[in-house]
């Protein structure tokens, strides 16, 4: 029987609620899949779409960005771009060729640890009906870092 | 979500009652139906907006209902302004049951001026007011019901009776007045074989004569006499107004058959006006509604005659504006007061509401759909 | 980079927390592998002395320009070992953490090879991220020598005098027309018996005198802008349509005054006019004018009423007024459970159900019966009264919004009623339906006994439900005797709703304001549970009192003079120390396209002519660091320090060579 | 015209088929039409079925909303215990999948699948929220004015409130506005929510105590002046009707109180005669009530 | 040595208790959710109307099942809930208690505690699909109103009849059955 397709999904996260959040999961002891690799930022607005397409050329099997609830932003409305941010790259990586379910934005607060560890989940169970990154499928995980710095003027 | 304060809305009998209470003071505001008019002057003059004017009842020739003024028991500030503003005084506020003056009393508002007299000298205590007011109870007629003759008139009677042994007309104590008069009493004293002289007493009850002189005529000696003086030839009692009930329309003043006697002044004056053209053919609802019947349809001319003119006697309204609320179709009525008759002082709050109430009034379009 | 990157790293054990799921010592071979790795190790607790002593030698021994720990969460040790790096002679900002415990071994603990794995990754990727710090140099601002405390409570009454008694100038603004809050509705108070206002009333009159404090009643906080050490708050103060400065507080407009208003601070149960104070011993004893309700009949003016003094105007304007503070409190306390939904026990339909803090007006003496406990129905006294314990409290019913907590001070209180009917009323028995009695602070367990030895009675059961007799009045109180196995029913004159505490509503508004977060049950979160309660995750904002979560008076008053210290830090400091985490402007290649300008929330950006071009510059003072600007610049002209696109996407990069 | 499939479970066709022949006849009036459903059975009986075997209580319960699926027709009933039967079937097996897979491996034996297309509703759900009191106000041709009715709305139509759709079981209220639509009057009295003791497969293990239940609600309904009782579920009004003359028998308590369900009182409302509406049917006589409103 | 008056120490021994922590996992996975989460403050009893007239004492009942008490299996007042689950609309931890008392009553089922005239009810609904089935005089009061003798229903249609019975016997309540009717013969 061959191994079961594990993701490797890249969890972008804001210091203030869902890095504490995901912090609280673990101090809850709440056990989730172990698929998912974090990077910090301070505010989901740090957002570069750039990251994402990034993530998904090295051949990334998921995109998890996570801020605060609405109206609950550290930095008033840096999650209210990351969204619309988030939005059209779920478009942009369609034409990529990517299911845009393999990029996604939830919004999960400092107190939400169980939530936090159902998002994981569900993101795992998502990507694992997709199959891994399509570059991967191919075996060209090449092209990394050629992605150009998208124009976001428009958010 | 506390338990208090409990604001209620109740019906007692033809009452609507609004209630804010705690748990040491109950504050009502009860709106008589059977007073209330529907001229809304309360919804004017109400410093909290509170008091909208619900449907108009159901438009007929028959029977025309008021619209039912609504009062927002948590909105209400239970002040009084509209309790003393009230022409036919509906309204009442109460404090844990005592009427709640204390605005008033403290004359942070003014009163009307309520003048609604009668001259018990003049008045002859005629119906003719009490018929022609348009209130029931306004006019308060306590006048004995004449069941008897000498109930009419006041007077007194005198009798004298001729007992001198001397004289040719001497009593015999026969008793014959006292068979046919209630007012005579003939006792005889018992005749002996000693003496068999006719002896008595003649007792006479003034109060039951009325001086129609029937035992002088019958006094078979002519020994009776009797006098009656007429000292007042007016009906008993009196008739006055309850200013209470008063809607000072003047009906009574303008009827009253002996001149000078009532005295009524308007609370309002200003001026009705009406423009018939723009009446729906058949629609009655301000002479229906009309607390003092001054709108009326002149009799037609002739049968078959369809347009029949609408008429308001200046002289009997009151410019409550009852109409108003009730007329279908928009400036067909206007009404519009430009004196208010008060006594007391003219605070700010006054001077606004009084502003409000003069505006001319009329109605609009979404005043349909009665 | 000129430099060789020559990075160290450090494993904790946590213990067994970490060391007892993987490998720490093939945690450490691995890093040792890594590319710009010039030393790996690992020790039971880095944090502790020696842990830190260790990354500070190792520096020295060899040559290290950069650290990474693989402990727990940065949001717990970052900055213990920066100090570390720091104190070897590298620049703390070449420093990174990578998160094995949190999210990694304590979520993984059943998949430990996994776990393994999943370390190895983090651990790369960190220090691929090490490998492209650059040094920072943090900035330093002065403080601003004043503070300021949202509501007038015992929280912020408390932390006002501690601030002011510090030497700071305290702006302390109250929603309310008097200072006081909830604490000013008890009668007595728990174990003590001590009466509530007079413990209240003399610091609320200190306060008043008190010339540190500057007391803005009937205001409201609107707006908040700055950071630790330079906040500039906008405040309103509603209009009381009564100059302060005027009014003497002879009460006379309120003697004229014809309307008639149930008064919010008796919960209704007794009027007031619209011409007001909520309390006779409110502070300040200036007089409010309910608009609202006011008809403007111009009594309170007259003669006989305010006349002279002028100090009432019906025009007067709300104010808006700026202060600027170096630390802000935030004491917004607490509601009570709207237990009206809990419909099982009736409250609002039976006349005689009533609530705790309405059993406080009704047995407080300046209450609307004057402290004669009676029951609404008809005002008679209760001979026998039930108590339902945890009405809304330990209660997972959401569709009632009830909450799941304890809100410590039912038990107590609902105690201390029982011992006030047994005083006041002889021959009253109050029965206590209750699921544990939770006497937990100072000589609150002997209150406990001593109500026992006087009488109440203890019925281990919670309340199921409670129905009227229309005739009486009298309600019927069923429950179980768990302790006796059976069912109950119980016929009492009165019966008291001991209902939740849940935060203010006020506390949502302050929320937003502050940029604060909550915790699931609605109370604001704090920095950490344990070791710093008082503090949040905003720097230089402070929780005071039951905003935070329930707590009874003594923990109130002890968490406010907390919250005070912890303010006054800054401020006796005098300056801060500003991470330098904000964005810096590429000028050269700035086009000056203004995209920074409309995304930026702190009108940080801004755009200046240099050399005849139009660029793009950022106020480090008013950036706080989110990195919205650098992400949506179109040419990468910004850039966002410590988290900076090379750092990120090599992070990125190393994540990828995990497969 | 909305088509139902009509489900008539086990008493109201075996016992009151009044109950039955007066759904049918009220809600054409509303243009409902409430179709004849082949082959349906038992639903099966939640306090008895459920006791033994969940999962054959839901498989079951499933086979009648299969049989609806293949029709296509969402399902009206009039009874609470087919309504906990089939909604709670209905609304988990959508809700759960693995409790779906579950009920599915046994349906596969008949050659069914659980699809989760249809609805579920009681009919007293259909009048109060499609219908509306306002609508079944205006069919009313004989106004009950001045009747009194106690009203028993039935454990299973409201609880497990997570589970229904009609908010707090506590003291509920479009069962009373739906009997006020009619003119009459519903009373309050003690202990309204009270069950009437027959569910969970008491009344066929221990008898007198499910009696002792409908005694006290009955004696409450006495006490608050009740001059009929008006329910929406056949179990509970054959322990209500058939219960008084075994509360007689057994207790010697008399209370001679009708039990009407609420389409045979709309029906009246609604101007049809007692015979049509299978009111002679019923164990105590319903001849005082129709005194008091004819 | 036992002084006069002193019992025999035996009698101040409890009996061993047998726990059995599989029992609460049980009664969750069929349908009694949250039933660990009992804190035993007792609503459920009191809102019982079964419970003033009877010995059932939900709260007892669900202490001994988190315990792991199987005795409660054997009481016979686990039958005498009647499902009206006010206990579980009230319950401050929302438990559904009654499904807790199901499913304890699924397992004692399976172990043939459940009483006679619950099979009764199975025996009808597998004869004739109904567990109240018709009878002559219905039919007569069917006509009356118009209806005909029979119902739509497995009355009219008996060939429905063998898909139900097949559930039955998948399920394993048919075998129980019949030998439970076995036995009591």
């Amino acid at each position: 029987m061959a191994e079961e397709f594990e993701p490797n999904i890249l969890g972008i996260l804001c210091n203030w609620c869902t890095y504490a959040g995901a912090d609280l999961a673990g101090t809850s002891r709440t056990q989730y899949p172990p698929n998912v690799r974090v990077i910090r930022i301070m505010c989901t607005g740090r957002l570069d779409p750039a990251f994402v397409l990034k993530a998904l050329s090295v051949g990334a099997d998921g995109v998890l960005v996570s801020g605060c609830h609405v109206g609950d932003c550290h930095y008033l409305a840096g999650n209210f771009k990351s969204r619309r941010r988030v939005a059209l790259l779920r478009k942009l990586i369609e034409e990529y060729g990517y299911d845009r379910e393999r990029l996604r934005m939830t919004f999960i607060s400092a107190s939400e640890g169980a939530i936090w560890a159902e998002v994981v989940q569900d993101m795992v169970n998502t990507i694992k009906k997709l199959g891994p990154n399509p570059l991967k499928q191919v075996g060209a995980a090449g092209a990394a870092g050629q992605v150009g710095v998208v124009a976001d003027d428009e958010f | 979500m506390a338990l208090f304060p409990i604001y209620s809305k109740r019906t007692e009998g033809r009452k609507s009652i609004i209630e804010q209470k705690t748990l040491v003071q109950a504050l009502n505001l009860a709106l008589d139906m059977e007073r209330c008019t529907g001229c809304g002057i309360c919804k004017e003059v109400c410093p909290e907006e509170a008091i909208e004017k619900g449907p108009v009842g159901a438009v007929g020739f028959k029977e025309m209902e008021v619209p039912e003024m609504v009062f927002d028991e948590k909105k209400c500030s239970y002040c009084g302004v509209c309790v003393e503003l009230c022409p036919f005084t509906a309204l009442k506020l109460t404090e844990n049951g005592e009427p709640k003056t204390d605005l008033i009393d403290q004359q942070g508002f003014p009163h009307y001026v309520k003048v609604a007299e009668i001259n018990p000298d003049t008045c002859v205590r005629c119906k003719v007011c009490e018929e022609m007011c348009p209130r029931e109870n306004a006019i308060e007629r306590n006048v004995p019901e004449v069941t008897e003759r000498q109930q009419a008139i006041t007077y007194t009677a005198e009798m004298q009776l001729n007992e001198d042994p001397g004289s040719e007309n001497k009593c015999t104590y026969c008793g014959l007045c006292g068979e046919i008069c209630d007012a005579l009493t003939v006792e005889h004293k018992e005749a002996t074989p000693l003496n068999i002289e006719a002896s008595g007493e003649v007792k006479f009850e003034s109060s039951k004569c009325d001086g129609c002189k029937i035992c002088e005529e019958i006094c078979p000696t002519d020994s009776i006499k009797v006098d009656r003086t007429i000292t007042e030839a007016k009906l008993l009692g009196e008739v006055t107004i309850n200013k209470d009930e008063c809607m000072y329309c003047t009906w009574c003043a303008k009827t009253c058959p002996i001149e000078n006697t009532i005295d009524i002044k308007k609370i309002f004056e200003g001026s009705i006006n009406i423009k018939t053209e723009n009446c729906p053919a058949g629609c009655t609802a301000c002479v229906e509604i009309c607390p003092c019947n001054a709108l009326y349809l002149p009799p037609q001319k002739e049968p078959g005659e369809i347009a029949t003119k609408l008429e308001v006697n200046d002289d009997f309204c009151t410019l409550c504006g009852a109409c108003v609320n009730v007329c279908p179709v928009a400036n067909t009525i206007e009404v519009k007061r430009d004196v208010i008759h008060i006594e007391g002082t003219e605070t700010e709050l006054y001077k606004k509401t009084a502003g409000k109430m003069m505006e001319l009034k009329t109605p609009t379009i979404e005043k349909m759909g009665a | 980079m000129d430099e060789e990157k020559r990075i160290g790293v450090f494993i904790c054990h946590c213990g067994t927390n970490i060391a007892g799921v993987i490998d720490v010592k093939e945690l450490a071979e691995y890093a040792k592998t890594l590319p710009n790795v010039a030393h790996a190790q690992d020790y039971t607790y880095m944090c502790s002395t020696p842990g830190q002593a260790m990354i500070r030698d190792s520096i020295k021994e060899h040559n290290l320009n950069g650290t990474v720990v693989a402990a727990c969460s940065p949001r717990l040790h970052e900055p213990t070992f920066r100090k570390a790096t720091e104190e070897g002679g590298v620049n703390s900002f070449l420093f990174s953490m990578a998160n094995i415990r949190e999210q990694d071994t304590w979520v993984h603990m059943e998949e430990p090879e996994k776990a393994m794995e999943k370390a190895k990754d983090v651990v790369r990727m960190e220090v691929a991220r090490a490998s492209m710090l650059e040094p920072l140099t943090p900035k330093t601002v002065p403080v601003e020598k004043a503070a300021l405390v949202i509501g007038a409570g015992i929280a912020g009454i408390q932390a006002s005098l501690e601030l002011a008694d510090a030497g700071i100038k305290t702006y302390l603004v109250e929603k309310e027309p008097s200072i006081g809050g909830n604490m000013s509705r008890l009668d007595k108070t728990f174990p003590t018996l001590d009466c509530s206002q007079c413990i209240l009333t003399p610091k609320m009159v200190d306060v008043e005198r008190n010339p540190n404090i500057e007391l803005m009643t009937y205001s409201e906080v609107e707006d908040v802008s700055g950071y630790i050490g330079n906040f500039d708050v906008t405040i309103r103060q509603k209009s009381r349509y009564v100059y302060e400065d005027k009014c003497n507080g002879c009460g006379k407009c309120q003697e004229v005054c014809p309307v008639s208003r149930p008064n919010e601070f008796d919960l209704g149960l007794m009027p007031r006019k619209a011409a007001y104070v909520p309390f006779p011993q409110a502070v300040p004893l200036k007089f409010t004018i309910d608009m609202d309700s006011c008809i403007k009949c111009d009594l309170c003016k007259g003669e006989e009423a305010c006349g002279d003094l002028e100090a009432i105007d019906f025009d007067k304007p709300d104010e808006l007024t700026t202060v600027k503070v170096g630390s802000i409190i935030v004491a917004t306390g607490f509601d009570m459970y709207d237990v009206e939904r809990k419909e099982e026990w009736g409250y609002k339909v039976f006349d005689n159900v009533v609530t705790g803090i309405e059993m406080e007006r009704l047995i407080s003496a300046s209450g609307p019966t004057g402290g004669n406990i009676i029951r609404p129905s008809d005002g008679q006294k209760p001979k026998s009264v039930g108590f339902v314990l945890c009405a809304g409290s330990r209660d997972q019913d959401e569709e009632d919004g009830a909450k799941p907590y304890c809100s410590r001070v039912c038990c107590m209180y609902s105690l201390k009623h029982a011992h006030q009917l047994i005083e006041k009323i002889p021959g009253c028995v109050p029965y206590l339906f209750y699921m544990d009695i939770r006497s937990f602070g100072k000589a609150y367990e002997e209150f406990y006994y001593r109500i026992q030895n006087e009488g109440g009675k203890f019925i281990r059961g919670r309340v199921a439900r409670i129905t009227e007799d229309p005739i009486t009045k009298n309600l019927t109180v069923t429950a179980e005797d768990t302790l006796l196995g059976t069912p109950v029913e119980m016929e009492v004159d009165l019966v008291v709703l001991a209902n939740a505490v849940v935060p203010a509503e006020s506390t949502q508004k302050v929320k937003t304001l502050l940029t604060l977060s909550n915790s699931p049950d609605g109370w604001l979160l704090e920095a950490h549970p344990k070791l710093n309660p008082m503090s949040t995750t905003t720097d230089g904002v402070f929780l005071a009192g039951m905003c935070q979560g329930p707590r009874d008076i003594p923990d109130v008053v002890a968490h406010a003079a907390a919250a005070a210290a912890a303010a006054s830090i800054p401020i006796h400091k005098g300056s801060v120390t500003l991470e330098p985490i904000y964005a810096i402007v590429d000028q050269e290649h700035c086009g000056g396209c203004a995209t920074c300008i409309g995304v930026c929330p702190y009108g940080a950006t801004e755009l200046n002519e240099v050399d005849s071009k139009l660029v793009a510059s950022v106020n480090e003072a008013k950036c706080k660091g989110c990195g919205t600007c650098g992400s949506a610049c179109p040419s990468g002209a910004i850039k966002m320090q410590h988290f900076t696109n090379e750092q990120i996407m090599s992070e990125i990069e190393a994540f990828a060579q995990g497969w | 015209m909305k088509e139902y499939n009509f489900f008539l479970g086990c008493i109201a066709p075996n016992r009151y088929p009044g109950i039955e022949a007066s759904a049918v006849k009220t809600s054409r009036k509303f243009d409902i039409e409430l179709r004849d459903f082949k082959g349906a059975s038992c639903c099966p009986a939640p306090g008895a079925f459920g006791s033994m075997d969940v999962n054959a209580w839901l498989a079951l319960g499933a086979r009648n909303i299969c049989l609806s699926e293949k029709e296509g027709k969402d399902i009206a009933l009039i009874c609470n215990g087919c309504y906990k039967s089939l909604f709670e079937a209905n609304h988990r097996l959508k809700a759960d999948p693995a409790m779906r897979e579950k009920v599915n491996a046994i349906l596969a034996n008949i050659d069914y699948e659980f699809q989760g297309s249809v609805e579920v509703r009681h009919l007293i759900d259909i009048l109060y929220n499609d219908v509306g009191p306002e609508k079944v106000k205006e069919s009313v041709e004989v106004p009950l004015t001045g009747l009194n009715v106690a009203i028993h709305y039935g454990c299973h139509l409201l609880k497990p409130k997570f589970d229904r759709t009609f908010g707090s079981s506590e003291r509920p209220r479009f069962f009373d506005e739906l009997v006020e639509a009619l003119g009459a009057t519903s009373i309050d009295y003690k202990e309204k929510m009270m069950c009437c003791g027959a569910g969970g497969g008491v009344r066929s293990y221990k008898m007198d105590l499910a009696l002792d239940i409908a005694n006290e609600k009955l004696y409450n309904m006495t006490q608050a002046g009740a001059d009929v009782i008006v329910d929406v579920c056949p179990f509970c009004h054959l322990q209500l009707d058939r219960g008084q003359v075994e509360i007689k028998e057994k207790f010697g308590d008399v209370y001679n109180l009708p039990v009407l369900h609420y389409n045979q009182l709309l029906g009246m409302a609604q101007g049809m005669n007692p015979e049509e509406l299978g009111l002679d049917a019923h164990e105590i006589s319903v001849e005082p009530l129709l005194a008091k409103i004819l | 040595m036992a002084s006069e008056g002193m019992r025999d120490p035996k009698h101040y021994q409890l009996g061993k208790t047998q726990f059995d922590p599989d029992l609460i996992k049980e009664v969750e996975a069929l349908g009694g959710k949250n039933a660990q989460m009992c804190y035993q403050c007792g609503t459920c009893t009191a809102s019982c109307p079964m419970g003033q007239r009877s010995g059932l004492r939900v709260r007892t009942v669900m202490r001994k099942a988190n315990l792991g008490m199987r005795d409660v299996l054997d009481d016979p007042d686990l039958w005498l809930c009647t499902t009206c689950y006010t206990c579980s609309d009230r319950c401050p931890r929302r438990i559904m208690a009654t499904d807790a008392i199901i499913a304890l009553r699924n397992i004692a089922t399976r172990e043939k505690k459940v009483p006679m005239s619950m099979i009764k009810i199975m025996g009808a609904i597998s004869k004739t699909g109904h567990g109240v089935p018709n009878n002559e005089a219905n039919m007569k009061n069917r006509v009356k109103v118009g209806l005909p003798e029979n119902p739509p229903t497995t009355h009219t249609y008996p060939e429905y009849i063998k898909d139900i019975n097949k559930i039955l016997e998948v399920t394993g309540l048919l075998k129980i059955r019949e030998e439970m009717e076995a036995e009591s013969q």
